[in-house]
């Protein structure tokens, strides 16, 4: 075969080209080709192998036990550990490299508008219930929402509301200061610097009942002389 | 490199006909000259491309002999080499420049050749290398490299400004909507003047009729307007005969229309 | 994972536990810790890593080159091998225990012989069009040829060639590397030779047949709709 002359020759791997040369193992004999049968054995395998899985595919005649001993001994202090899995062993990278094997990584998200909303409200009106947000938004809160903010590490629990039910309360956390660049929660602009800055939109419906809007006070807030878009 | 001369007997007829049967195996004619040409057991570059192509036209005459369907890739091949046979055995003469000579066409041809079968054998080469997965093994339990992915917000303080201020702004259309409820409604006002008209036999200024009861200025005004369009539904209706004296706003009379009975 | 409690101390890992500890690496220091992480890191990946991505994982200033080298010295003669597959390297069992391994073989369907040639063609022509594999071989290109070889990984398009037509050219992917187990396209079998004896030219083979071939319906498999991108 002239595929044979481009294969890597193996390296002195004494006489395992033969597997019979293997069959009976004289007593105290060199242990290494049969550590290299199960190096191979045991890297390639899809699952931990069995002390005695590994004994069917052994040549026969060798201690398995001893071959897992030298595998075990030649790996220590390496990056890769023979381990006892339940009954089975196994290659598994050394414990104390974990840090390598793990890549952290920033990943920029959009969050969806209704998360921004509820972190709004949250903001604003904390401590408040999911129902009291899911009342000022005009809209049932997904069950996603909350998630997300509290996976930002943006909101957090604030004790139980004294009224029927109990309810869970919600607030803002350090990190939602940080992240927005806030000394505290009283830097938040109020309504009124909101309207002076144009973050505060009449709606066309407004507009509709204009003449009416004219004559009746809608709330403490809501002057409309100071509506620089009315 | 490659010559006309004659050499080797004409091939077995009996090997030619198995051949023929074993059409199917070929990869198209350049295969099978490739095949034919093993035969002659000489390095493919010295290979007789005169036997070659005699041998060739033998094998399809024999496919014929058979009445076996030989497609026409073969056919093709065999009336090329039948010409590239004749130009190799004419002499070589002045020919067009156009044209390549017969022993150019003869080199194209064992080219081809030597092509084809350096890459089947390179083929059978590569299969017959240690393949992963057959005979050599990657490891059979992966840890992985573990992604731990942050989420990275990309919101600003002004985006969430954005949002309170656009919840608000909803807020307030909704209150202004809850609040519309309040306007007196053209139905209501149907059902008032209907009630009234049985005392209004006579011209009557529609102003006499308003709800005295109305608070706001808002509610009177929507009262007016109500009144108004429910006049003209009714006058529409037949139920009432409506007047105004005059342009602008002048006085507006209703009274009774007596029902056609 | 209940695994990870029987999983064994990392027995003499020698400072290696503060990753920080690594950075600036001085001079002609000790390998070792960074041969164990990038020995984990190769093990751990589920397919070949290139020096590139390893010296991402590495400490800085690591001389992973080095590292490579002294892992592959350290391997050699043992069950598993550290081998360069195209531009990346991992652990591969020692080919010459295969015949102890074949419990794991996944028997991969036998190649039709057609798909082996046309294999060999792009992989010692690349990149190279349909076109081209049909003239060596003398004979149009079956529909399902290139599918095989392209749902086994191994093939993939190589943008087109400026010629009338702009025909896709093909070539061979990492994963042919590494199922072969090449370390680069120059290691494929008898190629220097073949390059030598010009049978790696691409000259159009016996110009009257092709032309008269021209004439057949020979080509009729090869209308754009064939292209297997689209």
């Amino acid at each position: 075969m002239t595929a044979d002359e481009t294969r890597p020759t193996p390296e002195s791997a004494p006489g395992i080209d033969d597997p019979a040369a293997l069959l009976p193992l004289p007593e105290g004999a060199d242990l290494r080709p049969h550590a290299r049968i199960a190096e191979a054995l045991l890297f390639a395998a899809p699952r931990p192998l069995t002390p005695r899985e590994l004994a069917e595919r052994l040549p026969r005649g060798c201690d398995v036990g001893q071959v897992l001993d030298s595998l075990r001994a030649d790996y220590q202090g390496r990056g890769v550990h023979l381990v006892k899995l339940g009954e089975g062993y196994a290659f598994r990278s050394a414990p104390d490299l974990a840090p390598y094997l793990t890549e952290h990584r920033n990943e920029t998200r959009k969050l969806s508008r209704a998360a921004v909303e509820t972190l709004a409200i949250i903001a604003y009106h904390q401590p408040v219930t999911r129902a009291e947000i899911e009342e000022i938004r005009g809209v049932a809160l997904s069950r996603g929402t909350l998630d997300v903010l509290l996976e930002a590490g943006w909101i957090g629990p604030r004790g139980r509301r004294q009224s029927p039910g109990r309810p869970l309360t919600w607030g803002t956390s350090d990190s939602f200061l940080d992240h927005f660049g806030l000394g505290g929660l009283d830097e938040l602009p109020g309504i009124e610097d909101l309207r002076a800055a144009g973050l505060l939109d009449s709606r066309p419906a407004i507009a509709a009942y204009g003449a009416r809007a004219d004559e009746l006070p809608l709330e403490e807030e809501d002057d409309p002389e100071d509506d620089p878009e009315a | 490199m490659v010559t006309g001369a004659e050499e080797g007997a004409a091939p077995d007829s009996a090997r030619l006909t198995d051949l023929v049967l074993d059409i199917d195996g070929f990869e198209g004619p350049i295969d099978l000259l490739l095949t034919l040409a093993r035969e002659q057991k000489v390095d493919l570059a010295r290979i007789s491309i005169l036997q070659l192509a005699e041998q060739y036209v033998a094998f399809v005459q024999q496919a014929r002999s058979l009445a076996l369907e030989l497609a026409a890739e073969y056919l093709v091949m065999a009336s090329w080499l039948a010409y590239l046979k004749s130009r190799l055995l004419l002499p070589v003469e002045q020919t067009t420049e156009a044209e390549p000579s017969g022993a150019e066409m003869a080199a194209a041809l064992a080219f081809q050749l030597q092509r084809l079968e350096a890459m089947q054998r390179a083929g059978r080469d590569l299969m017959a290398r240690p393949r992963l997965g057959r005979e050599v093994f990657a490891n059979g339990q992966p840890e992985g490299i573990a992604l731990i992915a942050t989420p990275v917000y990309d919101l600003g303080l002004f985006d969430l400004l954005r949002a309170y201020g656009d919840i608000r702004a909803r807020r307030e259309t909704q209150t202004l909507e809850v609040q519309a409820f309040d306007l007196y409604s053209v139905e209501e006002a149907i059902r008032r003047l209907r009630q009234m008209l049985g005392d209004c036999p006579e011209w009557t200024r529609l102003e006499t009729l308003l709800p005295a009861e109305v608070g706001s200025p808002l509610l009177w005004r929507s009262a007016v307007s109500a009144h108004f369009v429910a006049v003209l539904e009714l006058a529409r209706d037949g139920r009432l005969e409506v007047h105004q004296e005059g342009p602008g706003f002048a006085p507006i009379l209703i009274r009774r229309k007596e029902a056609r009975q």
